[in-house]
């Protein structure tokens, strides 16, 4: 079991590795770049709610606080990246501390309700506090990361940092997850008061996950706003905040691997749909960009309608059903 | 130059999502230009063939759309994005990949520090032309006190910034300072709180449909202080939406909102009419200054073509010396000036029984 | 005009009564949908843009008179909530309430997308039922159509609330969400309870829609910014309250406007959400909502 | 009155029952008997069609009832005392005596539920006191009463009762007994009665059944059982401690 | 003799006009298997819950061990080294039936956030540690085969025993069972009843709440009588079987 998860993670390792030789062309591995952003927000996203059983509608916000740490710092008072990226988890973490504490005695649809409201504040705030933030003009001139000399300006280098950052952060969540506090935070997704009854302290436990999973998205924000130089309040709204929560239950949130995989479909998705458009014109017929959210909302339905624990299981049960069919197979020959 | 027989053009607009009312409009005017010049030959016997990518508004989409657009399609040059935040995700990718992208938003810190913007061009006209045109008149009729309320978009904070920073310039005195959100539905509370700043005048500066509501929230307070537009005001559905309410505001706009009323002798009549016959045939729509930008960059990419070919680098010096009568005005680039627009591409314009027409003097 | 300092909060109050009853008739549409099923149903948003659209293509385009447009854009739209429920809900196996949730997301793209190509990209009008003439009270003026929608949100308060706690069949509705497999075994046909909850949310939804078209415009991307005010709502009134939806949504309202209107505009929107999670703080289940038996109910 | 015939049920590839065949006559009261995980509940549960039957028939009045729903299933008169008091929590006692008379209500009207309510009531009376409370803080023998109240408001005529004494007082089990005696002479109840309680289920039962590993190992008359010494090893031990030791 | 474990001094607690617990006295000695019976309602689940912090006492007080517990939050009172089990099962269902166990190792563990988080769990001894112990636990209760099953797909009986192996995991010092026997059937309860003694010679203090007389008789040492909330009789079996109060109000016959 746990020797499979970090087996995934080698041969995740691997593909990374080697996919930049296979694909070349930076378009490709400018989307994957966003990919990675994603997956590492949904992996905090996933201990969250895949664990601890938390629902978060906030967490575009702790993804916004990374950026705008790292736009206004680096941009505005020429800090160096990496002790603005620093800062913005630092600043993440605590308000994820802040806002937890009431927060999360919060129960379901009501702490869906208190997380997106912090959400929307603070998309609010970085509308209008227009002297700190630039408001709905944005932070421009973002400079780009320099790893240990190496400016990481063009899509290659940004893909192989994000996704080692990927990498990491999944090993740290694996690592988490499979200790005495993942097993913990487990039990508080099951029974509350069991959990309190083995001595799991349930509030204290809330909100050090809440904190780590904003500092993964804060950290995800960070390295948004250095690959793209420039941020304004428009990727940090509540909706996208919809969209990390419909990530993670797409893939399966039972799973780190269900998130990833859910981020990286849902991330994949609409740029494929754009190159279907493409497709659907070289054949002559007329498409038109606006059948995209048609198209897109009809994938993620029937995803739900025919995955019920997720892609990460579907694939699973795919492959049971298979194998039983083999074998049975293989029986009838036999006989 | 992937391949001999067609130049690569790529255009992204925000054809869905939250701007797809400035995006739609862009898209039917290119679809509708390149079908047109194909038709008739192309440009120098060559297709023109446009690769047309939807943001959504988005700026992770804008950069995504432009990386396909320079990487995988290979085009010469780009038109688009339509709003001010896509534009500025999208500028850092076009400027490193050395391609023109020639933007159909507003925002003039698009174009700035100009050294560093080499490769970027924007067709709207700027904004601070906008308030010089409106305070102008203000100085004309003789009122001083403004109260400003502005949409919470890019649109409306750079309008916002400038009106503020200008008003000295003309002696004007900002009495109140309100914005509202796109989605709002309701301004009153801000113009409750104008009304008693005891503004003489009202600029509303948005682009977003819910501008229209102003008209009718001030109608229902009864307030009678004239009202000013920005030229984001320029669709005739928010002037319809507004009905009744909207008789007599004044914004500045581009003149294609009100060719018929245009002297035939302007320079711009002819080829305003005529794209606003074929538009508004094409697609049973009315138009729009924002289809007008797409025009304008056809135009401008399409002559540029003719004259130098696909190659980006003499594309870009073509425009930077560009001249040329579009919709938005009569257009003069230069190294310095990536825009090429003043405030004489404005007209004020009033709403007079549910159409735009030219405020007479 | 003179307005002096009442005049300015009474106006702020009726601009507040009317946001609020847009969002309360919204979260009543939340709330029908949770009672049943215990989801919260994201496609709200767009049973009340479909309302609306429908609404001004059917007296605008086809120039219907507004009693006759009301209703049949009102069939309309429950039917589109029926079909919904059959469609995507009903075949669902093994219902939790994420995976539900996540597929009223889906629809609610899918209704989008189809009312983008059906309505186009444009915002949509119509006129105010009777007429645009403010009515002056104190000096303050109110939209003959604010009337409209005050009374319209109270005659359907009135009927929720004897519908769910006083007869059997809102009893049972309730039961379905509570316990699928108890409801069954009490004889309650739950597929049906949750269909006729989906017919009811949409139905009122469309009814909200209409209704406040002609004060807000529609079009087809309104949905989602409606529905998440009107979730807010219909949690800090208690989820499944439909007075505490009322009161919340009234509360929201005015306070905005309030906020709007005396501190700052920037942060209108901002000030009310604060006030709003603080009360959540205080009473963790809503203000109606009955603590102990929200502590009760698994999510 | 109702005959399961080699009915087959799964849990996603766990095969828990196994080709069970059971029958249980008009006015007979019927006992199945077996370990923890065995598969009585998914029994019950199958019969109600609240657990997916793959393979195999059930009948009840001879109409075959395998693939009909479970609301259909309460309408022709099958109730049950689920496992784990399935009670509605956030509602008060009295609202969950109501749905469980729902279709009482819809037959008889509001008189005939509230004739069926006190009659709970007057079974058992620590309800009329508890009845606005939220049924959810009820002890846990107050909530197993309830779901048993839930089920007889529905007055069926076959009832399925799922360890109906787990958590109850010896005195309240011992009247819940004389019930369902009671209710047989009356009007004729049919009941399957799953029991932990082994001796004391036998000893009203006309018949009972021992399943094992879903499969059904023995089928006997209860006084018969009670006598079988392997069953005596196995689910009535008590007293004979000394020989499994 | 042997010291007092735990003593509930004129405990109260009342819902609203419900009043659930009333000047409750009760000792209970160390090493003893005490138990509590009474009528459906009476109170006992709710002492259980005050004792554990799941409630907060209205009046009156706790002493474990000679200091005072009322008040105190569940996870606190867990670190004492009390251990508890529920009337209705609290398993954690998505997680195996060993990984439940392993959290009643909880307390008895240390790793915080920041070494799970750095350190995988091969390198961890205590993990292993944890594991072992976990597994024997299980064992314990006769759910050893059972042990990488998801523990919602358990049968309820065994989702009880399997709570019962999570408090033991806990290592306690006091271990309260509420209706352990419930589901069981009459061999498995003589089985579980033995477990009780074995855990009771492992020098736990048991307290049981029980409506299995035969268990209750069989193995106490004190019992308690619980009605409306009081404690109307206490001694040992003999004494509890013949007191004619007790069988108006519980025993019947
Ligand atoms: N949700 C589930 N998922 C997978 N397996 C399950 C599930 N529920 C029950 N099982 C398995 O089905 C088998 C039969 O369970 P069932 O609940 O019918 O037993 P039972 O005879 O009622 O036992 P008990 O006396 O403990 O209630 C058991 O082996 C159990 O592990
Ligand atoms: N939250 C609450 N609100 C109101 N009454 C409550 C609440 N919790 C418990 N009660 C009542 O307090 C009484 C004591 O309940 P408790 O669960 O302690 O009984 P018990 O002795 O464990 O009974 P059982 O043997 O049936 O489990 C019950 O009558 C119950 O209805
Ligand atoms: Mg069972
Ligand atoms: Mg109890």
């Amino acid at each position: 079991m746990r020797h499979k998860d970090y087996m995934g993670l080698g041969i995740l390792l691997l593909v990374i590795i080697f996919l930049p030789f296979v694909i070349t062309n930076d378009y490709y591995l400018g989307v994957l770049v966003f990919t990675a952003l994603n997956c590492l927000t949904c992996i905090g996203l996933c201990l969250l709610m895949g664990y601890a059983g938390q629902i978060s509608l906030g967490h575009a916000a702790f993804y916004a606080l990374g950026a705008y740490a790292t736009g206004i710092l680096t941009a505005k008072l020429g800090w160096s990246s990496w002790m603005a990226m620093g800062t913005g988890v630092i600043i993440s973490a605590g308000v994820a501390f802040l806002v937890g504490v009431p927060s999360l005695r919060l129960k379901g649809h009501y702490l869906a309700m208190a997380t997106l409201g912090f959400g929307a504040i603070i998309h609010i705030v970085l509308i209008a506090a227009v002297n700190m933030t630039g408001g709905p003009s944005g932070v421009v001139g973002i400079p780009s990361l320099h790893f240990f000399g190496i400016e990481l300006n063009t899509d290659t280098r940004f893909f192989y940092f994000s996704w080692s950052t990927v990498i990491i952060g999944l090993l740290l969540a694996l690592n988490l997850i499979h200790s005495r506090v993942g097993r913990g935070l487990r039990a508080i997704h099951g029974s509350e008061d069991a959990a309190g009854s083995s001595g799991v302290n349930t509030s204290v436990y809330k909100i050090k996950v809440f904190m780590v999973s904003a500092v993964y998205a804060s950290v995800a924000g960070s390295l948004y706003a250095n690959y793209v130089n420039y941020i304004d309040p428009g990727p940090f709204d509540v909706m996208h905040s919809v969209l990390l929560l419909t990530m993670v239950a797409v893939g399966g949130m039972h799973t780190i691997w269900g998130a990833i995989t859910g981020a990286t479909v849902l991330s994949l998705l609409p740029e494929f749909l754009s190159s279907m458009s493409d497709y659907f014109e070289s054949l002559g017929l007329s498409y038109q960009p606006d059948y995209d959210t048609l198209i897109y909302g009809g994938i993620l339905l029937l995803m739900m309608l025919f995955l019920p624990e997720g892609l990460v299981d579907g694939m699973n049960s795919i492959r049971r059903i298979t194998s039983t069919m083999f074998i049975r197979a293989r029986k009838k020959l036999v006989f | 130059y992937a391949d001999s027989k067609a130049y690569h053009v790529g255009c992204i607009f925000a054809i869905t999502g939250k701007a797809s009312w400035l995006g739609e409009p862009q898209k039917n005017t290119v679809e509708m230009l390149a079908q047109k010049i194909n038709e008739s030959g192309g440009i120098d016997g060559k297709k023109l063939v446009l690769h047309i990518e939807d943001t959504q508004g988005d700026n992770t989409r804008a950069v995504n759309a432009v990386k396909k657009l320079i990487k995988k399609f290979n085009v010469c040059a780009i038109l688009g994005p339509s709003r001010s935040g896509t534009s500025m995700a999208a500028i850092p990718v076009a400027q490193a990949a050395n391609i023109p992208l020639i933007s159909c938003a507003s925002a003039e810190i698009m174009l700035q520090p100009i050294e560093e913007r080499g490769w970027i061009f924007k067709l709207a006209q700027n904004d601070s032309d906008a308030v010089r045109k409106i305070y102008d008149h203000l100085v004309k009729r003789g009122l001083k006190k403004v109260g400003v309320i502005t949409g919470t978009t890019g649109f409306g904070a750079a309008g916002r910034d400038f009106l503020i920073k200008m008003a000295p310039e003309y002696g004007m005195e900002i009495v109140a300072d309100e914005t509202y959100a796109p989605g709002d539905t309701d301004m009153t509370a801000q113009l409750v709180k104008i009304r008693n700043s005891g503004a003489q005048v009202i600029v509303n500066w948005s682009i977003v449909p819910a501008q229209s509501i102003i008209p009718q929230n001030m109608k229902q307070l009864k307030m009678e202080i004239p009202l000013y537009q920005s030229h984001g005001f320029a669709n005739i559905k928010y002037a319809q939406a507004a009905g009744e309410a909207a008789e007599g505001l004044i914004f500045p706009a581009a003149r294609i909102m009100a060719v018929d009323t245009l002297p035939k002798r302007h320079p711009q009549y002819a080829l305003m009419a005529e794209y606003k016959s074929e538009y508004e045939s094409t697609y049973k729509d009315n138009v729009s200054t924002f289809g007008g930008h797409a025009y304008d960059g056809i135009h401008l990419l399409s002559g540029a073509l003719e004259k130098v070919g696909d190659d980006p680098a003499e594309i870009r010096n073509y425009i930077e010396n560009a001249r040329f009568v579009g919709t938005g005005g009569i257009f003069c680039f230069s190294p310095k000036d990536h825009c090429g627009l003043d405030k004489t591409a404005f007209e004020l314009l009033t709403v007079k029984n549910g159409k735009f027409v030219v405020l007479e003097p | 005009m003179e307005s002096g300092g009442f005049t300015d909060f009474l106006q702020f109050i009726f601009m507040g009564l009317q946001r609020g009853c847009i969002y309360a008739l919204v979260a009543m549409g939340f709330n029908i949908i949770y009672s049943a099923t215990g989801v919260i149903n994201f496609a709200q948003g767009e049973f009340v843009v479909l309302g609306g659209l429908m609404m001004v293509t059917l007296t605008t385009g086809f120039g219907l008179s507004i009693v006759f447009a009301f209703l049949i854009s009102t069939l309309f739209v429950t039917i589109i909530g029926i079909l919904m429920e059959r469609c995507t809900i009903n075949p669902v196996k093994k219902p939790t309430v994420l995976r539900l949730i996540i597929i009223t997301i889906a629809v609610s793209i899918l209704l989008k997308g189809v009312a983008m190509i059906i309505w186009g990209k444009g915002s949509h009008y119509m006129r105010h039922f009777s007429g645009s003439d403010p009515f002056v009270i104190a000096g303050a003026t109110i939209l003959p159509q604010t009337l409209w929608i005050i009374g319209i949100l109270g005659v359907i308060v009135v009927a929720f609330v004897v519908f769910f706690n006083l007869t059997m069949t809102g009893k049972s509705m309730r039961a379905c969400a509570i316990n699928r497999d108890a409801a069954c075994l009490a004889g309650i046909n739950d597929r049906n309870m949750v269909m006729l909850s989906f017919a009811l949310s949409a139905g009122i939804g469309a009814v909200a829609g209409i209704i406040v078209t002609p004060i807000i415009q529609m079009d087809y991307a309104r949905g989602a910014l409606l529905g998440l005010k009107g979730f807010g709502v219909a949690v800090v009134g208690g989820l499944g309250n439909s007075l505490g939806a009322v009161i919340a949504g009234i509360l929201v309202g005015v306070l905005e406007a309030l906020s709007g209107g005396y501190i700052s505009s920037h942060y209108m929107d901002a000030i009310a959400l604060l006030i709003l999670l603080l009360v959540l703080f205080v009473r963790p289940s809503g203000l109606f909502g009955s603590s102990e038996a929200s502590r009760l109910k698994e999510f | 009155m109702l005959r399961l015939v080699n009915v087959n049920s799964y849990f996603n590839l766990v095969h828990v029952l196994k080709n069970l065949s059971l029958h249980v006559n008009k006015g007979e009261i019927v006992t199945l008997i077996g370990a923890n995980g065995a598969g009585k509940t998914t029994t019950l549960r199958s019969i109600s069609s609240l657990h997916p039957v793959k393979g195999g028939r059930i009948y009840f009045n001879d109409l075959d009832i395998t693939h009909l729903r479970t609301e259909k299933l309460v309408k022709m008169g099958i109730a049950q005392v689920p496992e784990g008091r399935q009670i509605f929590w956030p509602m008060t006692v009295r609202d969950n005596l109501e749905l469980g008379g729902y279709l009482t209500f819809k037959t008889d009207g509001k008189k005939a539920l509230r004739a069926g309510i006190d009659r709970m009531y007057e079974l058992f009376p620590i309800l009329r006191e508890r009845k606005r409370q939220y049924a959810g803080t009820l002890s846990g023998g107050e909530q197993q009463m309830l779901a048993i109240a839930m089920a007889l408001m529905a007055k069926p005529d076959l009832l399925l009762l799922d360890e109906p004494s787990m958590g109850l007082a010896p005195l309240i089990v011992k009247e819940i007994f004389r019930v369902i005696l009671e209710l047989r002479e009356q009007i004729g109840l049919t009941v399957l009665l799953v029991e932990q309680n082994a001796s004391s289920a036998l000893k009203i039962a006309d018949r009972g059944y021992v399943i094992e590993t879903g499969k059904i190992i023995i089928e006997a008359q209860a006084s018969a059982l009670l006598e079988n010494q392997e069953v005596k090893r196995a689910y009535l031990g008590r007293d004979k401690r000394k020989m499994w030791e | 003799m042997t010291e007092i474990i735990l003593e509930l001094k004129k405990l109260r607690k009342n819902f609203g006009g419900v009043v659930a617990v009333d000047h409750m006295d009760l000792t209970v000695e160390s090493g003893s298997i005490t138990s509590m019976i009474g009528p459906n309602g009476a109170g006992k689940t709710t002492i259980f819950n005050l004792i554990t912090g799941f409630l907060k006492p209205s009046a009156g007080n706790i002493l474990y061990r000679n200091t005072d517990i009322s008040g105190m939050k569940p996870h606190v009172i867990a670190r004492k080294a009390i251990a508890r089990t529920f009337q209705n099962v609290q398993v954690f269902p998505q997680m195996t039936v060993l990984e439940n166990v392993m959290v009643g190792r909880h307390i008895r563990s240390k790793s915080g956030f920041i070494i799970s988080v750095l350190v995988p769990p091969f390198c961890r001894r205590e993990d292993k540690k944890n594991r072992t112990d976990a597994e024997k636990w299980l064992d314990y209760v006769g759910l050893g085969h059972e042990s990488d099953k998801t523990a919602g797909s358990l049968s309820l009986g065994n989702q009880r025993k399997l709570e019962i192996a999570r408090a033991l995991a806990m290592e306690p010092k006091i271990i309260l069972l509420d209706e352990p026997a419930s589901g069981l059937n009459a061999r498995e309860t003589v089985v579980m009843g033995r477990l009780i003694e074995k855990i009771r010679k492992m020098d736990i203090t048991v307290v049981l709440v029980e409506h299995d007389m035969e268990l209750v008789m069989d193995i106490s040492d004190q019992i308690g009588v619980i009605n409306f909330g009081r404690c109307i009789a206490t001694g040992n079996p003999a004494e509890i079987q013949s007191n004619p109060e007790v069988i108006a109000a519980y025993l019947g016959e």
